[in-house]
């Protein structure tokens, strides 16, 4: 078609308009096809072509990040990352936003990011065993902040709880840019026999694809892109379409078991889960990963309700399904296992082989040897989504918000009141979720720095390995400096899993930013990934997957830049329960690494005295790696030796609330006093510099030139017993009080219900 | 006056019902094979002192607004009757 | 091997391996068996497991006590065989009406998740016919609706025959007289909310489930034995 | 025959109502103070093809005392419409 044709074509047809496809991006599609493109055709480009499916706006940065390792099965790219642990053992990890859909309608958009990120995890192969879920919401005096955590919370529950797969860890920031979009990240990890490994992928022309799982109905439909009503045909449409979905854990309990059943009897070639765009991107990424075709004959789908349209049924993001491809002689046997499984299973489509060009073809029929209504090339739609490079521009008041000098000026009355009002305990949040099942969990949320599992679940062999894993975030150290702030993100998760003895192996991210189209935005984006590039090679922990979440805005203002992170780490041999949060009686206290005296960035400054300006302490990452490996080796030798060296009684490190909420989260675990005499002032006890670790022990002076040895600082500040938290000239608490405070405040700000 | 008040509270239409589904598969297998569309919602009783019907009614629409239902998702219905006394 | 100890399976259960696995540690054997057979021979015992059998919609259990295998169970029971439910296998005992009474929403109405204390109240069962009535043990808890209930002639009745086995130190759901667990007239039937095969090992926190687990097993085998025994004569 | 049958599932008098309790306490704290006596319980709708009224409540009380609520904590109520047809 000439030139001049498309564009006057595209000025007249305006049908890619309502669906959020831009003119240049029309145009390609008619590049592509060569043709006008059916409405079919038009609404699976526009939800492929969706930034959430497509990074278009992230992906040349995201090609900064460092993914390889030896031990790196699948990085980015698939449905998750997977690591090998040895012994035939491999574990599959991803994180995924849940966002937008958590602030419509709290539960059920948690609960549906719980069922997705579990999906993307079994899909692998992998039997998923533990989730994370870090949250952000606007502060507890918020009401519709509270009816948001209440919400969500018991979404997460509601669906891991009943699934069958326990929540481990998390972590739970309040601030005021969460306020009306609150953040759901949710993490899961799986694990899996190597040879049970399975790639989202078709091949093999004649064979078929069976959807597995709940009807199709039309459930969150374009909830990818802004497809509005006004696409369709038939235009009483709106309220025919509740774009919340409703999860159902039970179908989805049945679904891992019946497609892990499957996997394990080679009854599959791939397998790919319907997530966002629904049955079009299922069928398109599987035969682009293969270099296939599909035809896909969408009156086979089952659905929920009547009078849907074919747009409908191909895009719905209708909740609990899986696509597998499977060989014709497999079937008989493929619906034996679903048919016990009570899982509905139905032939959808069949893979087909390539045109003379070599292009796989994906096309969608109104019924066997029907209408075509659709003929694309399956990799234009996984693949050939345009990418943008979009402006960047550093905010215009850069030097001002990095000016430390507001923070560390700051005075305050009361110290000790500060630091009891700083605490708070997740425990609300925790124990409402199935922190144990699989009885693998050693240490529990709470108890250490990082969660620590047995690696063990049902179908894998028993070990004396360990994996410990921590989710960290910290907005307020991006807000003023993405790039140094991503580092210390990674560098305290680097050190959670480094203080339960483990060896940090991988790591996942979830990118949730605002608007990219604002230039600021893109600045903040590719600063952090820089950052996190920076930190993870020198740390040397392989990127192996993640997620970017845009368009996180409430009232015109962009979320600070929210760059959550999951390490995960392997210990070799757990004998005995390594030493964690807490400490003895006539324990001494030894400070681990930099000392630092900048409130800069700290918690302390911004929530309490409102100063958000000034960065916290850039991380030497040379230092850090060698702190994170040290501390990691003294836990690693007690938790292994048969008769453990009693080094080390407790540690914790330090990060979000600095030295100060460290040492009272020490008491409070423990039960015992300390009392602290060597912290210069104020700003050293609530600076959040993160290469630090307090460690409780008996033998001060051999730790002490164990860590000097390793080039890093060392001293010891203080003493363990009686019941009161003290540190000299600056806090004096009772422990009670400090209990109290800590356990009191989100129970008393939720208590049993929250309303609207 | 005092009322007594029920509200049911059901899932809107078109919306996945996970719970409803399994009582049908469940009443299938028990051999009630002439159920279907099975659908389970929440019934609420109470009973509220008001002025009148009126201003009852009022009431209990707030309530359901702001805590009895999710107005995202579900749809209620009021029944308002006098308490009688005995 | 013999393993006979059935470890039943419902679609939504999620506990069973975990019981296979602390059953496996004390030297006994189980098998996990699925909700769909007719028959346990070859069983001398059954162990009703923890999770949400059918979502646990409608109302917990409610579903799962007509599957085919609960004839099997109650069959076992009659004859005297140990049969332990737990958290939800607890539940499914009380709608099928193996033990007296009903589990209700937490008094708070949120799930709870955590280890407790609790205290056995009587050793008239299968379950803690090796442990001291007063002996205190730290049991995880991890349940939605383990709020226990039942009219008051049957609490009268439970209570007055020593067919509360266990009671809550500090009552995390708000059941009646802090029962945690409760078994039948002869001692044979047991249903708890806590989850004993959660406490196995000290490195997960808890060892003090292996003294009741092995209790049910012992049991188990004298009921294999004198099965055997009577078979004989 | 077609029918649209409701069945509404009580907990029974003098039994505690845990869900109801809170329910109550929630709306006292926002403020709904004339509100009392709250319970909560469920609401079952299904369709039934059954040959006429009388033996679709037969049908429908068989399914209550085997599924549908537990007689130890709970009352039903069924109601039985013939399904309009337009
Ligand atoms: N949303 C949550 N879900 C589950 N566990 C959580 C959540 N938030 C916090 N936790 C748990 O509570 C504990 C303390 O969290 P946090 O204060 O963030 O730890 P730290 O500052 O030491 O990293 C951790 O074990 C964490 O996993
Ligand atoms: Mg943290």
């Amino acid at each position: 078609m000439p030139l001049t044709d498309i564009t006057q074509l595209i000025s007249d047809d305006r049908r890619h308009l309502p669906l959020g496809l831009l003119d240049e991006e029309y145009r390609s599609i008619i590049e592509i096809l060569g043709r006008v493109p059916s409405d079919v055709e038009l609404a699976m480009y526009s939800v492929m072509w969706s930034e959430h499916c497509s990074y278009k706006s992230s992906r040349i940065h995201l090609g900064r990040l460092p993914t390889k390792a030896k031990h790196v099965l699948v990085g980015p790219g698939e449905n998750a990352g997977v690591i090998d642990v040895g012994d035939g053992v491999a574990v599959a990890l991803r994180i995924e936003s849940h966002n937008h859909p958590s602030f419509i309608e709290p539960y059920q958009g948690a609960a549906t990011g719980v069922g997705g990120i579990l999906r993307d995890i079994f899909t692998m192969g992998a039997r998923p065993i533990a989730l994370m879920d870090p949250l952000f919401v606007g502060p507890l005096e918020d009401a519709h902040s509270r009816y948001l955590l209440d919400g969500i919370v018991r979404g997460i529950g509601g669906y891991g709880n009943s699934v069958g797969v326990p929540t481990v860890g998390g972590q739970i920031t309040f601030d005021r840019s969460y306020e009306r979009n609150p953040l759901v990240n949710v993490f899961c990890l799986g694990v899996l026999p190597v040879d049970r490994l399975v790639l989202g992928q078709a091949s093999g022309a004649g064979n078929l694809c069976v959807l597995l799982g709940s009807r199709t109905g039309r459930d969150g439909i374009g909830g990818v892109s802004v497809l509005a009503s006004a696409g369709f045909r038939d235009d009483e449409g709106g309220s025919k379409r509740p774009s919340v979905q409703v999860g159902d854990p039970y179908e989805e309990k049945r679904l891992i078991e019946a497609c892990l059943e499957l996997l394990d009897a080679k009854l599959v070639v791939g397998i790919q889960d319907l997530g966002g765009a629904g049955l079009a991107c299922a069928t398109s990424e599987t035969a682009a990963r293969g270099g296939v075709g599909m035809d896909v004959d969408v009156r086979a789908v089952p659905r929920r309700e009547p009078g849907m349209s074919a747009i409908e049924v191909m895009t719905s993001e209708s909740q609990e399904r899986m696509l597998a491809i499977i060989t014709p002689s497999a079937v008989d046997q493929v619906l034996e296992v679903c048919r016990r499984w009570e899982i509905e299973a139905t032939i959808v489509a069949t893979v087909t082989g390539v045109d003379e060009n070599g292009i796989g073809h994906l096309r969608v029929l109104d019924g066997p040897g029907g209408a075509v209504l659709a003929d694309v090339p399956a990799k234009s739609l996984a693949d050939d989504a345009p990418l943008y490079d979009r402006p960047m521009v550093a905010p215009p008041d850069l030097a001002e918000r990095l000016d430390g000098g507001l923070a560390n000026a700051l005075v305050s009355p009361d110290y000790s009141e500060d630091l009891a009002s700083m605490l708070v305990d997740p425990a609300w949040i925790y124990r409402q979720y199935d922190h144990q099942l699989f009885v693998n969990t050693i240490f529990a949320p709470g108890e250490a720095d990082a969660t620590l599992l047995r690696l063990a679940g049902p179908g894998i062999e028993r070990s004396q390995k360990g994996l410990a894993m921590s989710s960290d975030a910290n907005p307020a150290w991006c807000a003023t400096d993405p790039r140094r702030g991503t580092r210390a993100t990674v560098a305290e998760s680097a050190l959670n899993v480094s203080a339960t003895g483990a060896t940090p192996l991988a790591l996942v991210n979830c990118l949730n930013f605002g608007n990219p189209e604002h230039p600021q935005v893109m600045w903040e984006l590719s600063e952090s990934i820089d950052g996190m590039a920076e930190a993870c090679d020198a740390l040397a922990i392989p990127v192996v997957g993640g997620n970017v979440s845009f368009y996180n805005e409430s009232a015109g203002r962009d979320i600070d830049p929210t760059p959550t992170v999951a390490v995960i780490g392997l210990i070799d041999i757990i004998k005995h329960r390594p030493p964690s949060i807490g400490w003895r009686d006539g324990d001494f206290v030894v400070l681990l690494g930099e000392r630092s005296a900048n409130a800069a960035g700290s918690r302390w400054a911004r929530d309490l005295h409102g100063i958000r300006s000034g960065q916290i302490d850039e991380v030497n990452l040379v230092i850090h790696r060698a702190l994170c490996e040290f501390v990691s080796a003294c836990v690693r030798d007690e938790a292994a030796l048969e008769i453990a060296p009693d080094l080390v009684h407790g540690l914790h490190t330090i990060g979000d609330g600095g030295l100060g909420v460290a040492l009272a989260e020490m008491c409070i675990a423990s039960g015992i006093g300390c009392a602290v005499d060597q912290i210069v002032d104020h700003r050293e006890l609530f600076s959040e510099s993160v290469s630090r670790v307090l460690v409780a022990t008996l033998c001060p002076t051999e730790l002490i030139s164990a860590a000097r040895a390793k080039g890093l600082r060392a001293m010891e500040i203080g003493t363990v017993g009686g019941d009161r938290l003290i540190v000299s000239d600056l806090v004096d608490l009772k422990l009670e009080d400090l209990g109290a405070r800590f356990h009191d405040r989100i129970d008393e700000a939720l208590g049993e219900v929250a309303s609207h | 006056m005092n009322f007594d008040v029920s509200v049911l509270v059901r899932g809107v239409e078109g919306i996945a019902d996970p719970e409803g589904r399994t009582v049908e598969r469940a009443l299938g297998a028990l051999g009630f094979a002439g159920a279907s569309s099975v659908r389970v919602g929440k019934v609420i009783n109470l009973c509220l002192s008001a002025d009148d019907t009126e201003s009852a009614r009022v009431e209990v629409e707030e309530m359901c607004d702001r805590l009895l239902a999710n107005p995202v998702i579900e749809r209620y219905e009021i029944t308002i009757v006098p308490t009688k006394t005995s | 091997m013999n393993e006979n100890i059935a470890i039943i399976r419902f679609p939504g259960s999620n506990c069973e391996f975990d019981v296979e696995e602390a059953i496996n540690r004390i030297g006994a054997h189980a098998r996990i068996v699925w909700h769909h057979e007719h028959d346990l021979e070859g069983f001398d015992g059954v162990i009703i497991p923890g999770g949400f059998a059918h979502g646990d919609y409608l109302r917990c259990g409610a579903i799962a006590r007509f599957s085919p295998v609960m004839e099997a169970v109650a069959s076992l029971a009659e004859l005297g065989g140990p049969v332990l439910g737990i958290c939800n296998g607890f539940q499914v005992l009380t709608e099928a009406g193996l033990l007296p009474g009903a589990l209700m929403r937490n008094a708070g109405m949120r799930f709870v998740c955590e280890t407790v204390t609790v205290e056995v109240a009587s050793n008239r069962s299968a379950l803690t016919a090796e442990v001291a009535a007063g002996t205190r043990l730290r049991l995880p808890v991890n349940h939605g609706e383990g709020n226990y209930i039942c009219d008051a002639e049957t609490l009268s009745e439970i209570e007055s025959s020593g067919q509360v086995v266990l009671r809550y130190a500090n009552n995390p759901n708000g059941s009646l007289n802090d029962i945690a667990g409760i078994t039948n007239r002869t001692g044979n039937i047991v249903g708890l909310m806590p989850h004993p095969e959660r406490a196995f090992d000290l490195v997960v926190g808890s060892a003090d489930g292996v003294p009741l687990l092995r209790s049910f097993v012992h049991s188990v085998e004298a009921f294999a034995k004198c099965r055997v025994v009577v078979g004989q004569v």
